[in-house]
């Protein structure tokens, strides 16, 4: 069997590409869930998984200068894609520029992920900054999970999400998805971490024979 | 974050403490009457609502948080009426923190007291009716001191507790610097980031401070009963 | 002795009146009464009686199934109209069976508890002398002795001022001797208050010096209550002259003209016994001995103790019984074993009905003062 | 994921109640002693005792999960006694957690505990004792229902708040299936994931059962002192 | 009179020997002496004398600072040595002044705590028709009145035959009727014990009934230990003659040959009165009045009050005291407001020590019982 840890926000994805690598292979998928940050700090003192599938390459990348994960095994699993959403009926993207311009109102939010322990939020700041938004408006959630509650529960006016939660699914107001070129990459990077024949059986397939899946769920893929 | 890096952003640590400082207080107006009449009411049905005021500990905060931000949201009951009275929004502001931390914190509150309102010496307090005594000199002067070890154990607890928690502060109050970014969150923050210096000295300074908190409460309220002179 | 003596008759109406029934669990209590303005009212019975719940009941801490209780024209409780007054608002000075005491405030802080705040200061200080406790004003009631800390509730009670003063037992927890100074001190405290005093008492004594009247408790009901001395001199039934002590309680067996007959022998009464009678009692100062035979019921002297000035005789009668004489201590009395003859004059027995079992006796015997007491 | 689609799975609601259930034993083995012994002692640095109890609670429960996954680890200090002691790890294990949520449940548990022993009627101890009861007898006769109200506090309070703790469990125990993924996290997790219609089912049957739990402790520990017969 | 009266030597050793010394803020306890196997020791003394404190030191609830106490030989406390025996392997029965029931257990089961289990049904079936608790066995606690709590106790402190038994004013809460059966009972009960037993009382007749010694404590100390008698007769101190309620107690100023006087006149003595001697007292019944001059110091009577054969005359004499004296009632009496003089048969007259003041009383008059008492 192999053990995955993976972030919560490509949890969805991965159980169905579990389902697909158990049909096939045979081998079973333990997945433990949470967030890259507790993740990290777990596998930095011994947890037993096998592969770590984080939201960023931070974690990945500190993994294997610090040899806990396996050299030369860390690779960019999914490119996270950001989408502004709006419960609003306007185009969000319109709106949220009359929001940088003062028109709205003081009790306008606007949720993003947070910059430092989310690479979501991060990208959101890029997108704010180069439209020149003014921070008062943010509400800021620890994880892209909670940005998403924010404007769901219609606590926030809009937010910047991913689109993978969005993509697909029957949601109040209207989705803009930003352009890649006004954020640095959201690389979701995974890493295995101790030699393992299923656990390597299990990155190959999450490179090849996953992609359509990864894509469904409204992540893109890195052309090496 | 406008404290310079390095340095320690203290402006978490306040606000927690304004917090918490200001949630015990609406937590003990409530909870006194509450767990006097849930000690002393015979009614039935009062098992209902011990049980109802205990159970908000059996949800992962985060959740409760979850269902929180739905009550206290525009759209939400709660959220509906704070705004036709106030004219602005539950959510994301140190109100609605104080809302939030008073609900998870009340069974910590109201658990002790009404421990304490039952074991309370029935006799003294007849004995003040019978002198004449006002109910609420009655209450002050000889229901309080009866229960004070009640009372130290519920204001430990509802005030450290609110210190601690952050998966309903984080939930309800969006981590807005100043307005709802509690220490608890900042060092959560930190230790997400793998920042795990600035973590650890964000919580010495919190651990130290509440230290010093607590022991002075342990010290003055576990004194041998205090003298009232006439 | 001390109280009540020299006092006149303040008002003719009565100061408090009651007629309250009260259930609780297997424990059913009934009193009517009505009572003036001034005099203590000693309430003795046997333990369980229902002495502290009458008490409580007319301080407000119980409240009772049925009936009224009206106090100086007030209306304290009837249970018809609903009206039930909290006990905050009742003016009672209540000294309780357990004390009660304030354990976190000092005795100064307990005493002066129920008093305005501008006379605080003066009645403390007054109390504090009055009941010997100067010296503890600033002990908590943990650091007290048993009898300091009754003390204290006395004085907490009586520096209220209050218009019905309920103690119950105030004075079993202190020593004789300052028992006797406690006594006469609370006997001229009670003298200046012009307010119904009730006093659950075990101790004649204690009843002998303070108490006007005298209401005695038997299972829930007042079965008797009257003047002290008359309570004293006719216990009207058994139940009564068992509580108050009465050694000599002879069940009456057969009863014919002016003869009664036990399985101790028989006696001449004056004229005819009441019908209703089921016992005779007579107080142990009233038992003659003779040493020739054919005067009243044959006897034998078992023991004798000396009490003071006062002798007592222990006799065994036929049937089993026991008799009790005092005698003066001057007087010769037969020995130990020795064989003798018992005559009680027909003007010292006692009749009495059998309290729980008569049906006469169903409803209390209560023959109410209405009076204040005159000199 | 085991569980169809749709289907709820239980097995993390059934590790819960265990977990609860068995950290509520150590808690209460360890509690009453050290309640009793503060409750008691006139040694003068017992506040810092009794406050380095409390202060667990001020920590945000993930923080202090990274605490106790850096001294419970491999590595750690507790870690490696524990290994030289049993051959296995001490994180990720069922172990583990129920040592975690010790610590994060001991404030709850032996806060009321003391409360309840300061108010123990001293004389019926002394009693006993003069009775010639042995220690163990006053404490199980005596003592123990003497702070009835006080052990049900602290037991409905560890026995909740160990249910819906997640932040430390989460870091201790690493969220593995069937060893320590417990009711907290499977909801915690189905809210992350966006599936609230899961969230809420989960929530609804564990507050379903604690409700049911709580009334009946309730119901039997809030009775009027029950007689013990001769 | 009750008790002891038949009992025989059982041993010349002592059951019981301690001499403690203890200190509690203000307040310091002294207390020495030696007590046979057998016998009823009365403690009394004012309140906050420490009596209570004495018997927690013997049951082990207090710690001395100082000294030893030795129980059929085995040692209990030795402070030097560092010995202390904790209180539940002592086998006290202790009956607490405040009861300390077991709130939450019957009185069935409160009876039978101290027992083993083999023979608990046994023991709480007798004890509770012992102490006329039969149909109380389920209630608990907090159902009893006053008296039936303290009833409890008494059982439940008995049931476990100890072999030191504490009773701290053990009939205080029970009315006259049930205490004279009680007392009677009691007496009965330890007439069967071959073990010492201390009772604290405030109740002269208790004492008198059930007490072969008595030990008077005041201030923390023990200023008088003797036959029950010989202090009824002799007290000694001054301070034990108020603790037994003698009335009449007059300190003496001037002291020449067989005359002393005071302000309240002069009175020949006996022979020479010691050197220490600062007051002198007798008993009411000893006071005689006598209606001509010349004959003793001149007194007003006062108030006259009658106790059932007795007279109780207050009489009024030089320098503002009051004297007390007890006539038969059938001998006719001076009417309040005359003159009379007063004379005591020298005889009669007791010299007393200022307990407190006097160095001489500084360690305690303990003429401790050796022997078992004799009929
Ligand atoms: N809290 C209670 N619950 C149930 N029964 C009680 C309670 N208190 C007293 N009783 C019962 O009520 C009856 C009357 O009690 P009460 O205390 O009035 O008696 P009392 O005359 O004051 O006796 P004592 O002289 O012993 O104090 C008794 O049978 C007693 O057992
Ligand atoms: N817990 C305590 N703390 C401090 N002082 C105390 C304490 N208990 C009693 N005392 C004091 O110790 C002294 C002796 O008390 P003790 O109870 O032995 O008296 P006592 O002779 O039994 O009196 P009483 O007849 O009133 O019961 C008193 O001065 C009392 O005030
Ligand atoms: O999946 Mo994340 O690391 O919580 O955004
Ligand atoms: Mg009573
Ligand atoms: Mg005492």
């Amino acid at each position: 069997a192999v053990s995955v840890a993976v972030a919560s926000n490509f949890l969805t994805p991965l159980k169905a590409i579990a389902k697909g690598f158990e049909a096939k292979t045979g081998i079973a998928v333990k997945i433990s869930s949470g967030s890259t940050g507790s993740l990290y700090a777990q596998i930095a003192h011994g947890a037993p998984y096998d592969v770590f599938l984080a939201a960023d390459a931070r974690e990945p990348k500190r993994l294997e200068k610090d040899g806990r994960g396996v050299a030369g095994t860390r690779f960019t699993y999914a490119l996270g894609k950001l989408a502004l959403w709006g419960r609003m009926n306007e185009d969000p993207r319109t709106a949220l520029l009359q929001g940088a311009r003062g028109r709205l109102g003081n009790n306008f939010r606007l949720a993003v992920a947070n910059p430092k322990t989310a690479p979501y939020g991060a990208a959101a700041m890029a997108v704010i900054k180069s439209l020149g938004l003014s921070p008062k408006h943010l509400v800021r959630g620890e994880n892209i999970a909670q940005t998403f509650q924010f404007v769901w529960s219609g606590n926030a006016e809009m937010g910047f999400v991913a689109l993978s939660q969005v993509a697909g699914v029957k949601l109040p107001g209207r989705i803009w998805t930003v352009s890649p070129k006004m954020y640095p990459p959201i690389r979701q990077q995974g890493i295995l971490l101790h030699e393992d024949k299923d656990a390597r059986a299990f990155l190959a397939y999450l490179k090849t024979d996953a992609a359509p899946v990864i894509a469904k769920y409204g992540y893109g893929r890195e052309e090496p | 974050m406008t404290a310079p890096p390095g340095a320690l952003d203290l402006a978490p640590l306040w606000l927690s403490f304004r917090l918490a400082g200001v949630t015990l207080g609406v937590l003990l107006a409530i909870a006194l009457p509450l767990a006097w009449w849930l000690a002393w009411t015979r009614w039935r049905g009062k098992v209902v609502i011990e049980t109802l005021v205990a159970l908000p500990m059996v949800l992962p905060p985060t959740v409760l948080g979850f269902y929180l931000l739905v009550v206290m949201g525009p759209e939400g009951a709660l959220g509906r009426v704070w705004r036709a009275l106030t004219g602005s929004t539950l959510t994301f502001t140190f109100a609605g923190l104080v809302i939030a931390s008073c609900v998870y914190s009340l069974p910590f509150v109201v658990q002790p007291l009404i421990a304490a309102f039952k074991r309370l010496d029935r006799r003294s307090v007849e004995a003040s009716c019978t002198l004449g005594a006002p109910w609420w000199r009655t209450f002050a002067l000889i229901v309080v001191p009866g229960i004070r070890g009640g009372i130290l154990v519920a204001a430990v607890q509802g005030f450290a507790h609110t210190l601690g928690e952050f998966g309903v502060v984080l939930m309800v109050g969006g981590n807005i610097p100043g307005a709802t970014r509690v220490v608890s969150i900042a060092i959560f923050e930190h230790v997400e980031t793998l920042n795990y210096e600035a973590a650890g000295g964000l919580s010495l300074v919190l651990v130290a401070i509440s230290f010093a908190l607590l022991m002075a409460t342990f010290v003055i309220g576990g004194e041998r009963a205090r003298r009232v002179p006439a | 002795m001390t109280s009540g003596s020299n006092r006149t008759v303040s008002s003719v109406s009565n100061a408090l009146s009651l007629d309250l029934s009260f259930r609780r669990a297997d424990f059913a209590l009934e009193a009517a009464g009505a009572f003036p303005a001034r005099g203590v009212h000693a309430i003795i019975g046997p333990s369980g009686g229902g002495k502290t719940t009458l008490l409580r009941l007319i301080a407000g801490l119980e409240r009772p199934q049925g009936g009224r209780l009206v106090v100086n024209g007030r209306t304290w409780v009837d249970v018809q109209k609903g009206v039930f007054l909290p006990a905050r608002k009742r003016a009672t000075g209540v000294v309780f069976q357990d004390y009660a005491l304030f354990e976190h405030m000092t005795v100064a802080a307990n005493i002066g508890y129920g008093v305005a705040r501008r006379s605080r200061r003066a009645a403390v200080a007054r109390w504090l002398t009055r009941l010997d406790l100067e010296g503890l004003a600033a002990r908590l009631p943990g650091e007290l002795s048993g009898g300091q800390r009754q003390r204290t509730a006395l004085a907490r009670a009586l520096a209220t001022n209050p218009d019905v003063l309920l103690l119950d037992e105030p004075l079993s927890a202190i020593d004789a001797h300052l028992r006797r100074r406690l006594r006469a001190r609370l006997a001229d405290v009670l003298g200046t208050m012009d307010i119904p005093v009730f006093m659950v008492s075990h101790d004649i004594d204690d009843v002998r010096a303070l108490a006007d009247w005298i209401g005695v408790m038997v299972a829930g009901r007042l079965v008797r209550a009257g003047r002290r001395d008359d309570v004293f001199d006719t216990p009207g039934e058994v139940e009564v002259a068992r509580v108050l002590g009465w050694p000599n309680l002879l069940e009456v067996g057969v009863l014919a003209g002016d003869r009664i007959a036990g399985r101790w022998g028989g006696l001449a009464v004056e004229g005819e016994p009441p019908l209703d009678t089921a016992w005779i009692g007579f107080k142990p100062e009233h038992l003659h001995l003779h040493s020739r035979s054919g005067q009243g019921i044959a006897a034998r002297v078992r023991a004798i103790a000396e009490e003071g000035l006062i002798r007592r005789v222990t006799l065994a009668v036929g049937g089993g019984g026991t008799l009790v004489a005092h005698r003066p201590a001057d007087v010769p009395t037969p020995a130990p074993g020795s064989r003798v003859w018992l005559s009680v004059a027909p003007r010292h027995l006692r009749f009495m009905g059998e309290g729980r079992v008569l049906p006469g006796a169903a409803s209390p015997t209560c023959e109410t003062p209405r009076l204040g007491k005159t000199a």
